[in-house]
């Protein structure tokens, strides 16, 4: 087939969008964290975007998609792109081998973003800058690799259209493991650590949002009725979450706008996974739903004293689960051809569990090895005083002067 | 009267004016500000090097007391402010001669 | 007709830019209010983002597209987005129906924005989610259906290519009125309320611009000459009225740059209507005016002690008006097959005319209905402590502490 | 040959892009500069935007354009956009010669915002217009002339995809030259100027990179291979400059946040005239070299004790200047047909030298002349005072007051 | 000499600067700061519970003045900052030993 | 012990802060402040108007010294924030009657 110009402008602007969302979690935790590690927040968000698009380049895209080890991992033909052109490529008959490739490299660079939820306000820089290297090639090619690349999930039937095991779950809980092993923040628990600057977080919600058309309509790889379809339940199950989890809040104290920005997003977790085989109204259940238990799994962190403090667990980890079950259980033919539990095929429900929790095993286990590695070989985390002066001071030497 | 003014660590300003409230003072400002400290700041191992960050923020709490409730009060900050551990600040008080509520133009005693 | 992959392209991005100019008003309002309600401001947006996306797809994409009931109203026949799907639909022969029902949603979402405009802080959140779920149904639904519904505006021959009338006529007088209703900020006119943040404030004017590329050259449907007219006079539209006001607030004192991107704005929204139709020297023209009616909108605003202090009237309001008739004055055959006065056709400018005042006046007077029955049964406004501590701490609970 | 959707649909999203990086210099230079010039920084890239679009639709496409007048200049034809219509152009098969229009000007419009760095915190409004409405038409419409427009130097063969030379060098030689006449910042090198804000020089480097991809990829004027192959390799160029930028600068002391976007700009840059020619992993060695010169050039320039302090020259203007050096190395038959000194094509990299080197000096030459001239009769410097209290006060009345 | 330290509403700012001004007193010094008065803050009804506000913004005023002029200058202050309702502020006095203009070094009487 | 604050140029508070340091002087106290001098603000010349901008932003140095030390101390502030033009800032000394270090508790002479 030949390389359609439609399909190609919209793979290019949605792969530009997807790369915007790297930023926009930077900013969204930036928001979240104390002053004097704003810099540093963002900066971490920057660091992952560089260091995962080289490693795409050289050895990750390899590692996913070209030909197939034991269901488990690729193999190195394509290495440094070799073999990877501007005429279509396998998984892309309609667009350029290298805009497939630019594509899925933004994937891969926001679930590492995603991670530093996990590290927030105490990571060392260079420890961080190892561990990304280790984590992208080690947790995310695999994962990426059985969902997409042809790997035991993909071959089992398992339906994931845009990521939500392979970048949610598998970042969420990563998180959750890194942030075991570095610890909680020195204070955590003890005294108020406020979010200094709500509107950038909103900011990076706003980029977030924006961003996600081109993350889930753009895994349709086309500019077609099921994009649309993606387009539109990605918005509804977002506002669905953000009104779910501001009414839930709500009723429990102040509906604060960072509550309704979580829910958002975790309508858009949620409903990543599902984005091509549901319906509208389908989504909006399924942002609901999102927004309701990750609120409900934030609130059992902070009740557990967990100091996981951008919620990247609570809101990707969680509502990347669900939306891999909801998937299973929403799935319509008359969008894409596969049925769900709610359409009597209980066979791809549990397909969907068993990828969903292999996933969430693996990228928690395999996460916690090597945040444990790192930290016995190099230390996580920085000194005290450091600490204390904040990452902006300590490991980039600025600060905010405004 | 006398001006207390307390320079402490920004993290234990909650512990503060809710010692403060649980004795029923109320009344205190709260400035943002910047210090240094007989200890020269904090010194960042740095490959080899070292870096001084010799600004530290800090929070300033300012009460205004009876002289008669002073030492009660510098007491309550004292035991609210401290962590033990160098940067705990330090409080300097001050003669004040007058106090007026604006709202009545009433001098207080 | 099939679907077109270059068309869909098109779209999908044209409306996720129109979604961006939701968060977009967030950050230019929130920019010019007190610091204490800057986090309020953005989350009216969000808040009128996620709830007319809901409200849409349940009955305001029916309301306004199905059918017609005595040229005022559609029908229910699309509840639910029933019968909307991935193939081409009635209104959109080159894209999926779904594309053009999201197409045409972001625009309600960020007409909701816009009132928010004429509450600023002092508005009770509770009662602001009753009040714009009310408006986007009872006013902004009847009026789309007028102009691009198949309603009477449309059946008359009316001229608003992008939403001059139906976007900026209905939020500018629509805030208009709400703020009359509601009254001014405790302390209006006694002290200063200086804009507190005007970076924030270009910043959002930065993703208008950008944003209205969609708005107003995704209104074409299609990927086309005629969409490059519009994105082409939109800019010089918009870089006129810029210019304008720039050198009027001049010729007064000091140019400001928040005058500027007003004059920005006011540019784009005037020439909303008028972008499929008129030439690029048009356009400058049309922005010129825009910048400077506009401001002088302001100025009697002022002067009237109005605190309507976004400043929605005097921008979308009169800067529509004048888009709508500038429309029926400037329309060139050449561009699009309709004239305009100058080229002699009189009943097009009548016709404009009559529209455009009919649309202001209904909107004006419904809001007012609408916002005295919300304001009698629960309290458009805030208690005047909740005011005086802001509305970020008040109504949701956060602060900036930065 | 007709007008294709998918195309144009590409186009028309990448002209907005590239607009988006106008307000991206903005915030990227404003978060440079010291609190009380923030406003001013960003509304000089606004002013810029706006007085450029309008100077182009006027004289500036059809300077450039139509025709061509001894290689140096195009005519008076395509005056106020005359003849440029809806149906394809000369220069552009696929698309509304309108929209080529457009995206060739938003090109012009970021150049003039990346001068303003040689002029920050201290130039005067009002001489600032005169300067910009000169500059546009005497140093970038013939630059883009010789290169684009049919003129000697692309007569010559050289190659320049994005326009490494026409906007890069250009600019950067430019602000050098501007930076010359207006003199040092009062106080500078005597006491610590320090950047106010990161966060929102991190968030122009966002817009700037997002941006970058309708720059660079839409500089194929197609959405095919090529437009892909410059997607990747502009990407990877600017992973790979940030990365050279942050482990230089971490040798040397902190690895700021600062240097890594720096870094990130530098291999954009450098990347721009190649994009169209070269493979990925050239690129990586391209942005990893441009990382470290740029770097060089910024630590050159502060030993000089010069104060063009945005670093335009550094970054801009000698990273442009290796980006039309390194096309004419690395230039691969493979990629687009040309092949540079690596595949034994001594000449082409003479060409491209050649070229860089006239326009550098032409750019330098005429800036210097056309800022001495307006410094003689208008005053290019606002007085000590309004320096000192800033420009945002004293050049537009406005303050930031957050 | 005096120093007076208003802690005055932020929006009464500028009506107090203008006061001082018209009466020929120019010099004085503001700060951004936060406040609790005796009223512990202000006290919002919330869904049958209440969330009280305790730290308001206010504006520090401190105006060094002679000894002669003090109780012209007080009176200025407080008709210039006052509303009548609660949070109008306080304004403390103290004594200060020395002034010095640094340009050039000059004490002042 | 004395108070002094020192109001001066924020340009010129490293220069001010070093000073101190080379004398052993550590502690030390900043805060951002506004200030409007004797000479009424700056004005600009605009369009045959003037516009009077007249908070500048300003640099708020306290130093609590002892009573030997605060002359030396002065200068070296003075000498260190002057550069001899309008708006270089001013100085006010107050006494100080305690100074307590809060980590210990302990009081200092
Ligand atoms: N002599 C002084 N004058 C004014 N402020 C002082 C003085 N000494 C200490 N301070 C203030 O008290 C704070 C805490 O002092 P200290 O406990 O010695 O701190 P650190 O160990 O952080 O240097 C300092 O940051 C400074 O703001
Ligand atoms: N004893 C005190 N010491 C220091 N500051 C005080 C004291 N009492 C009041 N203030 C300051 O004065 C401000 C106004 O006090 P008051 O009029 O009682 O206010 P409110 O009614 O807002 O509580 C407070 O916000 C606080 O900054
Ligand atoms: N009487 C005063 N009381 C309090 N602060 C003062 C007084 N006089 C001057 N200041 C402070 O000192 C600063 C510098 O004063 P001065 O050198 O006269 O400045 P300028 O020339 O900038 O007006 C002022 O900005 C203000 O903050």
């Amino acid at each position: 087939m030949a390389i359609d110009t439609g399909t190609t402008a919209w793979l290019l602007i949605a792969t530009a969008l997807v790369m915007l969302m790297t930023p926009g979690v930077g900013f969204f935790y930036g928001g979240l964290v104390r002053k004097k590690n704003f810099i540093s927040m963002i900066a971490l968000s920057f660091i992952a975007f560089a260091l995962v698009s080289i490693q795409w380049v050289f050895i990750g895209y390899s590692l996913v998609f070209s030909g197939d080890t034991g269901g488990f991992i690729g193999n190195l033909s394509n290495l440094g792109l070799e073999g990877v052109g501007m005429e279509a490529g396998p998984y892309s008959p309609a667009i350029p081998g290298l805009l497939y490739m630019a594509f899925q490299m933004v994937f891969a660079t926001v679930t590492m973003a995603i991670i530093t939820s996990g590290l927030a306000e105490r990571v060392k820089l260079s420890s961080f800058i190892v561990f990304a290297a280790l984590w992208t090639t080690l947790v995310y090619d695999p994962l990426a690799h059985w969902v997409w690349g042809g790997g035991w999930a993909q071959q089992m039937g398992a339906l994931d259209f845009a990521g939500g095991t392979v970048v949610h779950i598998s970042s969420g809980f990563g998180a959750l493991a890194i942030a075991l092993v570095i610890g909680a923040r020195s204070g955590y628990g003890k005294y108020m650590m406020e979010p200094h600057n709500i509107p950038m977080t909103l900011l990076g919600a706003a980029l977030l949002w924006f961003g996600w058309f081109g993350f889930n309509a753009g895994s349709a790889l086309a500019a077609n009725g099921l994009a649309a379809n993606a387009f539109v339940v990605t918005n509804t199950a977002a506002a669905a979450g953000a009104l779910a989890w501001l009414f839930a809040s709500w009723y429990h104290g102040k509906p604060s706008s960072l509550g309704m920005v979580s829910g958002g997003i975790a309508g858009l977790v949620a409903i990543t996974p599902a984005c091509g085989y549901v319906t509208p109204l389908a989504s909006i259940v399924i942002g609901v739903t999102a927004g309701l238990i990750c609120y409900g799994a934030m609130l059992f962190r902070m009740r557990k004293n967990l100091d996981e403090s951008c919620d990247a667990w609570a809101i990707h980890g969680v509502g990347g689960l669900w939306g891999a079950l909801a998937t299973g259980i929403f799935a319509a033919a008359a969008v894409n051809g596969a049925s769900g539990l709610l359409e009597g095929n209980v066979h791809q429900f549990v397909v969907n569990a068993i990828c969903a929790l292999a996933a969430l095993i693996y990228a928690f286990g395999v996460t916690y090895i090597l945040a444990w590695l790192v930290n016995k070989f190099m230390g996580l985390r920085v000194s005290e005083d450091e600490e204390y002066v904040g990452l902006d001071i300590s490991q980039h030497g600025e600060r905010i002067n405004a | 009267m006398q001006k207390i003014e307390a320079i402490i660590r920004p993290e234990r300003f909650e512990f503060v004016k809710k010692a403060l409230e649980e004795n029923k003072i109320y009344g205190l400002t709260v400035t943002d500000v910047q210090g240094r400290g007989d200890q020269k700041g904090i010194v960042l191992q740095y490959r080899g090097g070292e870096i001084i960050v010799d600004l530290i923020p800090k929070c300033k709490v300012e009460v205004v007391v009876k002289d008669k409730d002073l030492q009660m009060i510098l007491d309550l900050i004292i035991n609210a402010a401290r962590t033990g551990k160098i940067g705990d600040g330090r409080i300097f008080v001050s003669p004040v001669s007058k106090s007026i509520r604006v709202r009545t133009g009433d001098f207080e005693k």
